[in-house]
């Protein structure tokens, strides 16, 4: 065994030894970059991240995000909002046609909006339903979208990968093609997808809508993408080490540090709701704000995310909103440090003061149980999993029995585990590039008005009031003022805590340049990348 | 039916053959202390044949096979001389023995069914004799094939060399194996059984067709059990036993005048119309015990099974039928013993299961003691059953193989558990078997034992009537002589009426009052065994009744031709 | 037949050789490891050591730390207990649905045996893989889904041997000699039947049963199985194979594990296999 | 005991009789193979817990909330879930029967073209890991049994350590070792064949070591029999009574598990198909299970049925091939 052992570890030295021969910086024309991505999505566009970072590629938005938050012209030049915050008037680009030939103006865009809020996107829905009104064409470079009331994050929603523009007449198509082929004015299009393996895009020679945060204008360098699934995350890395891709998305938090030495990574922190534990404010123990300051202090949140995912991503204390998002409140993340002692006064206070034989808390005969249902391999990742594993063995040691349910992707997405009997903290992510993700997180859950969205079932009229001012308000101050309360609020009552936050990354080999992920939700842009000799 | 070579095809061997000369040989196989083969030395002369002769065991088939440098692996080999026409054969290598095989030794196995590949035509098997030693090209092999069919006399022999071993008839399938083995002429033809497992019509064939290649001058070794086989074709005979040659001489010798006790037992084993009413294996005691309580059948009464128009069909192939017994008829007094004899597929064996109601006839019907027995329900016969027992060729597979001795016996017995343990003493006292065995498997008994513990079983519930399907034809002789003489004397003493069905007329004929012979599910001939064996009227029970080899104790040397 | 006593060409036997010897080690040990883990464990298997993450094997780690810093050793140990009896589980599962299924188209007459066999034949189309995901769709994973997944999953095919066995000892003599005798269908099927056509299965059991660990593991590594923290082998191998080119012994040594023991159990299973057929031989 | 029934008439081939009663049969027993599948998985499917349109509607979206009947009606409606389940399931039945398998939840395509897409290289994996296994089975079981004791046992214990190899294990070690590490093979790229021969391996080398217990067993068998001594006695060289007589006897219950073994490699592409990053059914049938997208579910189980009917029906020809006893009886 020692010898087999042995040369295994030769072996693995060998594959992680230097990648390419050294090259050098001159730009080369053309080429076909080879990525290496986690997921197969069902549909090219739609509302899942995975569809946003496809579609991005084929579709454009209305406005782009700058790093620092700031929202700039893309197919939309200008825009304007009245006074009262309801009416928004978009300035088109006059020179731009889809690649299907039909030319993009104000009723091809308005279509889009209908079409998403018609129920063609949940993800659109679930930020603008509450808000959009009515959408018109007033001229063939005006669009007018009026409110039914203020939304200030409006701009930075829209600039995410779902609010791509596709083609009304390639809309007209149906589903099926739609899914397999969408059209937009974007620097590529769909060439051929082969399920399980492969979706080819081939470069819009006409290209001609950069966004102003891209690096030039005008069709991208490389002649295209072969955007390969490698769910395996060894494959994956591999595959950027034996140089068969070019970049690789996600690289695995144990090849980070070496990756970092050979590579350029690059790291996206994903705004939005970070990786957090919500919860279940109506029912079962933690409906006692002590109890539920308890389980935050019970364990040492920050040492595990460290530990579990040796760097690659960072901790978020802040269980509402992740630090990459505009308005983050960085106090609220070091609210509650690990504290043993502090999590068994709040216990004794709350009343679970007794211990069973195995060492957990009871109350009258009933022990401290907490369920924990999680998307084992879909929400969250291996480390994810092993951060939760570490978790229930450290609060353990404070009296919490926790008991830790895998789900799967379809149980999840069936809705198990959706209702406030079934769990008691509920685990997930939620990217947004923008504070108003606590709207759609905080909105009440009410039986005429349901919210499934609202994990922690805490309807608070005060929170609510909050979010609501904030959303509504364009005074810059004003709204940090609130969001930051808002999310104070979460915290001081511990409604939710965070653990990480939602990351992702990329690896992009040497021979490759100009790989960027873009602010809103790290979409990978391949528009601007080019080869080197 | 006589068989003679067709010359233009087996010439006759070079006059350098000389056969073997084989001085002193032994062979010692890893493992085991003694050798199995130990000083043997016999002379092979062409145009003559040595018949090597024993029961298993005794180390004749070892011998045959070191002849041709295929003892087995691991074998020490030693002799003081090994000579192949002259050639001395030790220390060859793997090549040059194959070299020998099939070009200079033609090697007849018994069974050509497991002995010819199942899975190939024969005509492929006999090409690859010819192949194997590079004669001829593709198309000359497919003739010489054909040819050498016809000179063995196989009708038909393009079709036939198409056919694989199962499709042909025992009789085809032997001669096609003698035709491979013969394909090249070889000076020298091994026959190890080469007649064992074949009708007696068809053994007298294939004997026929080694006396023709003898007399054609080859050398011919013939190994086999059976001294009834050998003494029709064999000049010389060598006397096997425990991997010695006891007695060796010319056949009339050995045969008319055995030096040897174990010859002379050899030979009064053999059962026969002389043997009827004497004891096989006389130096062989039989304890006879006094009938307990019970036991001794009355001999008096009508008869206890009678069978009354007996048919039974089997589905053939497509829609057909095959009728495969066809108004057979018989009756079995008290104590008496009924013969079957017939050949393969004459329908016996399944006479033999309608007599036990095992098949249901077609028609006709069989009574025991007068009453209905296959037209009864089973309700009624489950007790009957005790009535009449059997005992089949293969004992061991008839043996539940988790079971020990003791278990098999008791199972049968009609008797209180607590009297069951001395039941079976009692049982195996009469078989003659030690009470030591009780507790073994039968797996670990010799075959003449396992007959034995099949007896036992078989009188263990008191019957009146005992079937026995071939019961001793899968023993060597002299234990089937010790079989049918303790058969005898249990009858003698209990009363049993014995059903006797067996391809073996000698057998039939030493053991059976009266005789039915059958013939493709027909009776051809019935009566007291002596005049239908002495006498025979049917031209079928005639024809059988020729092919026997007899064992001619006074018989005349074999002249050479 | 006669006479002819095949001159032993063949060597004989083996004796009971070392590698039996070595697998009732094998399998003496890893049941000591499922009956009394906390004995052979050096560590608490769930224990977090942060600073100890992704140690290699050592002295105070034998099989190394995983990425949490638990003692693979200890993990793999007390897994056994799962896998162990997930195993047992299938297969005592798999060999009594076979068992009815089989029994019942062996002595269930033409009918019966036509509707079992064509049952049999359609659950055969199913790619256990296909019916172990349909459980866990319906279900969730758990390790009560496993133990069905796989019994069902494996069981069409000891169904069709044991239906052979059954109707291969019906048409036996000795059963024909039992029912000769005048004993009853039913103390015949008793007696001789139903433990003859059963008596092959001990050895198949045992042969099942690392098959069985196999199969269950397999679904734990695509995570499909038991949940963590459980050390189940195949999740330890799931958990394992993203460490694979920094931690080969979090994927190497459980593997070697589940290996080990399937070899150890087929290894004694092929040995009862051959002694049965000793004595039936 | 001698002979048998065939002695009387071996002039008549019995070849023809029976030979279309006997394929009327398979085809309706492949037909009922079909029909159970279809309706297994239907049921199965539909009956499972959880909801299918809030599961529709959760994954367009990458949710896992609760829905509320407004927000399903459209989707209940365009699929049809309002209708009582006889009624969805005769609807599934009549398009089975017009060759259709119905359009994906998902993917929006139709499921018999998504599977004409996958299947190929399913079955190109599938059939190259057999043939790997048949090459080393046969290579392996001439080379290796009855050879000296010791060889034997080499032999035959290899074969125990490579049947209790867990596939998914073995892939991802040769995975690691030979392309990550040494870089023989492409991890992902490469030429077809190149791609096909890690992926092949860690389906066969499992399988060769079941076939090669199996065969192994026969082999000895069939050593032991009377025609091999035949053979011998003819001059024939061990190596050439190995290659033309008992190998085709031992081949025979390698053939049989030919058939079982599909099955066994379907499953096991599953999960190769995810370690080596092919494309394939394995895939797709994963993910469509995990979105509960039931034509695309219940099509590739019909598939692999079909496939396992062809196949067993191919084994039995193959079968009847190298044993034409069978053919005649």
């Amino acid at each position: 065994m020692t010898a087999a052992a042995v040369s295994l570890g030769i072996a693995l030295l060998a594959g992680c030894s230097g990648p390419q021969a050294a090259v050098g910086d001159e730009r080369v024309e053309g080429g076909t970059i080879v990525y290496g991505h986690l997921q197969e999505p069902p549909c090219i566009f739609g509302g899942w991240v995975q569809q946003a970072y496809l579609s991005r590629q084929v579709l454009d938005s209305l406005v782009s995000l700058e790093d620092d938050g700031t929202v700039v012209p893309w197919l939309a030049t200008d825009w304007t909002v009245s006074e009262d915050q309801r009416t928004w008037t978009f300035t088109l680009r006059d020179d731009v046609s889809f690649t299907d030939g039909t030319p993009l103006d104000a009723q091809a865009v308005s279509d889009n909006f209908e079409y998403w809020l018609d129920g063609g996107n949940g993800t659109v829905q679930a930020y603008l339903a509450d808000y959009y009104e009515s959408s018109r064409a007033v001229d063939a470079t005006t669009l007018e979208v009026t409110l039914s009331a203020p939304y200030s994050p409006l701009l930075s929603v829209l600039s995410q990968g779902y609010f791509g523009i596709q083609s009304p007449t390639a809309l007209a198509r149906g589903n099926e093609a739609n899914c397999e082929q969408p059209v937009g004015t974007g620097p590529f299009t769909v060439a051929a997808w082969k399920r399980g393996e492969s979706v080819t895009f081939e470069r819009n020679d006409d290209y001609n809508s950069a966004p102003a945060n891209a690096r030039h204008d005008g069709p991208a360098y490389v002649e295209g993408i072969e955007w390969r699934f490698l769910p395996d995350s060894t494959t994956r890395y591999g595959s950027l080490v034996s140089g068969e891709t070019d970049v690789i998305y996600d690289v695995p938090s144990i090849e980070w540090a070496t990756a970092s030495e050979q590579f350029e990574v690059q790291r996206y922190i994903t705004p939005g709701r970070p990786v957090a534990l919500s919860f279940n404010t109506v029912e079962g123990p933690f409906v006692d704000e002590r109890v539920r300051q308890a389980f935050a202090f019970a364990s040492d949140r920050r040492a595990i995310v460290e530990t579990v995912f040796r760097g690659a991503v960072p901790f978020e204390g802040n269980g509402s909103v992740s630090q990459g998002t505009s308005n983050y409140n960085a106090e609220v993340a070091a609210a509650y440090p690990y504290d043993p002692n502090r999590a068994a006064e709040l216990l004794d206070a709350a009343g679970w003061s007794e211990t069973d034989a195995s060492g957990y808390r009871t109350k009258d005969g009933e022990t401290l149980e907490i369920v924990i249902p999680y998307g084992a391999g879909s929400i969250l990742t291996q480390e994810g999993s092993a951060v939760l594993q570490a978790i229930q063995q450290q609060v353990k040691d404070v009296g919490f029995k926790v008991t830790l349910i895998p789900v799967t992707q379809s149980e999840l997405f069936g809705g198990a585990y959706s209702q406030p009997d079934e769990r008691d903290i509920y685990v997930g992510y939620w990217t947004s590039p923008t504070a108003a993700i606590l709207h759609i997180n905080y909105r009440h859950h009410l039986p005429e008005s349901p919210n499934g969205a609202n994990s922690t079932f805490y309807n608070d009229d005060e929170l609510l009031a909050l979010i609501e001012g904030a959303n509504g308000t364009t005074e810059p101050s004003e709204q940090e003022r609130l969001y930051a309360e808002a999310q104070q609020l979460i915290s001081d009552r511990a409604v939710a805590v965070g653990l990480y936050t939602q990351t992702t990354s990329l690896a992009v080999g040497p021979q490759l340049r100009d790989v960027w992920l873009e602010a809103s939700q790290g979409e990978p842009v391949f528009h601007d990348a080019y080869f080197v000799q | 039916m006589s068989l003679t070579l067709d010359p233009a095809t087996t010439r006759i061997p070079d006059a350098s053959a000389t056969g073997y000369l084989v001085e002193d040989l032994s062979v010692t196989f890893p493992g085991s202390t003694a050798p199995t083969v130990q000083g043997v030395s016999l002379a092979l002369a062409p145009g003559r044949c040595l018949a090597l002769v024993g029961e298993s065991g005794s180390g004749k088939s070892v011998t045959a096979r070191t002849l041709v440098g295929l003892t087995g692996a691991g074998a020490s080999v030693r002799a003081r001389r090994l000579e192949l026409d002259g050639r001395d054969l030790s220390g060859l290598r793997d090549r040059q023995w194959r070299g020998i095989r099939g070009q200079r030794v033609g090697f007849v196995l018994q069974d050509a069914l497991v002995s010819l590949d199942p899975l190939r035509p024969v005509g492929r098997e006999i090409e690859e004799a010819l192949r194997l030693h590079g004669w001829g090209d593709r198309a000359a092999r497919r003739r010489k094939v054909i040819d050498l069919l016809s000179a063995v006399g196989v009708p038909e022999p393009e079709l036939r060399a198409k056919q694989r071993p199962d499709e042909l008839s025992g009789g085809l399938r032997q001669r096609a194996l003698i035709a491979s083995a013969l394909a090249l002429s070889p000076g020298v033809i091994i026959a190890d059984e080469p007649t064992t497992a074949l009708d007696v019509t068809v053994q007298a064939q294939v004997l026929d067709l080694l006396e023709a290649a003898k007399r054609r001058g080859a050398a011919l070794l013939l190994i086999s059990h059976d001294l009834a086989v050998v003494s029709r074709l064999a000049d010389d005979i060598a006397v096997m036993r425990d991997g010695r040659i006891v007695e060796q001489g010319t056949a009339r010798e050995v045969l008319s005048a055995p030096s040897h006790e174990y010859t002379r037992a050899l030979i009064d084993a053999v059962p026969s119309a002389h043997t009827r009413g004497s004891r096989l294996a006389p130096h062989v005691p039989i304890v006879v015990h006094e009938p307990g309580p019970g036991e001794r059948r009355d001999p008096r009464g009508g008869p206890v099974l009678a069978a009354e128009g007996l048919v039974k069909r089997f589905p053939g192939p497509g829609r057909t039928s095959r009728t495969a017994v066809d108004g057979v008829s018989f009756s079995l007094a008290p104590g008496e013993t009924l013969g079957i004899v017939g050949e393969s597929g004459s329908g016996k064996s399944t006479v033999a299961r309608m007599a036990l109601a095992l098949t249901e006839p077609d028609a006709g019907r069989v009574l025991l003691h007068g009453q209905p027995w296959t037209e009864a329900s089973r309700g009624i016969r489950r007790p009957l059953r005790r009535e009449i027992t059997a005992v089949y060729q293969d004992p061991l597979s008839s043996f539940d193989p988790r079971w020990t001795v003791e278990r098999i016996i008791a199972d049968s017995v009609a008797a209180p558990t607590r009297e069951r343990s001395a039941r079976v003493d009692e049982l195996l006292d009469w078989v003659g078997l030690p009470r030591g065995v009780r507790e073994r498997h039968p797996l670990t008994l010799s075959g003449g034992q396992r007959q034995r513990v099949a007896i036992a079983r078989a009188l263990a519930p008191r019957p009146s009537v005992m079937v026995l399907d071939e019961a001793v034809s899968a023993l060597d002789v002299s234990i089937q002589a010790q079989v049918l003489d303790l058969l005898g004397a249990l009858q003698q003493q209990l009363g049993v009426s014995y059903l006797f069905i067996s391809h073996d007329l000698g057998v039939v004929h030493h053991v059976s009052d009266r005789v039915l012979v059958m013939k493709d599910g027909r009776v051809v001939e019935h009566g007291d065994a002596d005049t239908v064996f002495t006498a025979p009227q049917q031209p079928y029970t005639q024809q059988l009744v020729a092919s026997l080899p007899r064992l001619e104790r006074s018989a005349p040397s074999k002249g050479t031709a | 037949m006669t006479a002819t006593a095949a001159p032993p060409l063949s060597r004989t036997r083996r004796t009971p050789s070392p590698t039996l010897l070595l697998s009732l080690l094998v399998v003496a040990f890893f049941l000591a490891a499922a009956i009394i883990p906390g004995v052979l464990a050096t560590h608490d298997p769930l224990q977090f050591d942060l600073v100890a993450a992704l140690q290699s094997p050592s002295l105070s780690h034998l099989a190394g730390t995983d990425e949490a810093g638990r003692d693979l050793y200890s993990r793999i140990i007390f897994g056994t207990r799962e896998s162990l009896s997930i195993g047992l589980g299938a297969t005592a599962l798999s060999l009594a649905i076979a068992l009815v299924l089989g029994v019942a188209a062996g002595l269930g007459g033409r009918v019966v045996d036509a509707i079992v066999s064509r049952s049999l034949d359609v659950l055969f189309a199913f790619p256990m893989l296909l019916v172990a995901l349909l459980f866990v769709a319906a279900f969730g994973p758990s390790p009560a889904t496993l133990v069905l997944a796989v019994g069902i999953g494996t069981a069409p095919g000891y169904a069709r041997m044991i239906r052979g066995q059954v109707l291969a000892v019906c048409t036996s003599p000795y059963v024909e000699a039992a029912h000769a005798v005048g004993h009853s269908s039913w103390r015949v099927l008793r007696q001789h039947i139903v433990p003859n056509a059963v008596r092959p299965l001990v050895a198949v059991a045992t042969l099942s049963i690392g098959q069985s660990i196999v199969w269950a593991s397999g679904l734990s590594f695509l995570g499909l199985g038991v949940a963590p923290p459980s050390p189940e082998w195949g999740a330890l191998l799931d958990a394992g194979r993203a460490y694979m080119t920094h931690a080969w012994w979090l994927e190497v040594l459980p593997g070697l594990a589940i290996v080990l023991l399937a070899l150890a159990v087929t290894t004694i299973g092929r040995h009862l296999q051959q002694r049965l057929e000793g004595h039936r031989a | 005991m001698t002979g048998s029934a065939v002695d009387e008439q071996p002039l008549k081939r019995r070849v023809g009789n029976g030979v279309l009663p006997r394929v009327l049969g398979r085809l309706a027993s492949a037909v009922l193979v079909l029909f159970a599948a279809a309706s297994a998985t239907f049921f199965a499917q539909a009956l499972l817990p959880g909801d299918r349109a809030t599961l529709l509607l959760n994954q367009r979206t990458g949710q896992t909330e609760a829905r509320s009947d407004e927000e399903l009606a459209p989707i209940r409606a365009e699929y049809g879930f309002d209708d009582p389940i006889l009624v969805q399931y005769a609807d599934y039945l009549g398009g089975l029967l017009s060759g259709r398998l119905g359009v994906s939840y998902q993917m929006h395509q139709p499921v018999e073209a998504l599977i004409a897409e996958q299947i190929p290289a399913t079955l190109l994996l599938t059939v190259t890991a057999l043939a790997v296994a048949w090459v080393l089975t046969l290579v392996w079981t001439i080379a290796t049994t009855r050879r000296s004791s010791r060889i034997d046992a080499i032999g035959s214990g290899v074969e125990t350590v490579a049947a209790g190899l867990p596939p998914y294990w073995l892939g991802v070690i040769l995975l690691v070792v030979f392309a990550l590490g040494l870089g023989w093979f492409p991890v992902i790229g490469g030429s077809e064949a190149a791609r096909l021969v890690l992926p092949a391996l860690t389906l066969g080398i499992p399988l060769a070591g079941f076939m090669g217990q199996a065969t192994r067993a026969a082999f000895e068998r069939a050593l032991e029999q009377p025609f091999v001594t035949s053979a011998r006695m003819r001059g024939m060289s061990d190596l050439g009574v190995r290659v033309r007589h008992v190998l085709r006897h031992a081949a025979l219950p390698g053939i049989t598990l030919s058939g079982w073994a599909l099955g066994s490699l379907i499953s096991g592409a599953v999960i190769v198909e995810t370690i080596f990053a092919r494309p394939g059914i394995g895939r797709v049938l994963v993910s469509a299970v995990n979105s509960r997208d039931l034509p695309v579910v219940g099509g590739i189980v019909i598939v692999v049925a079909l496939v396992y009917v062809v196949v067993n029906l191919l084994v039995d020809l193959a079968y009847s091939g190298v044993d034409p006893r069978l053919a005649t009886e």
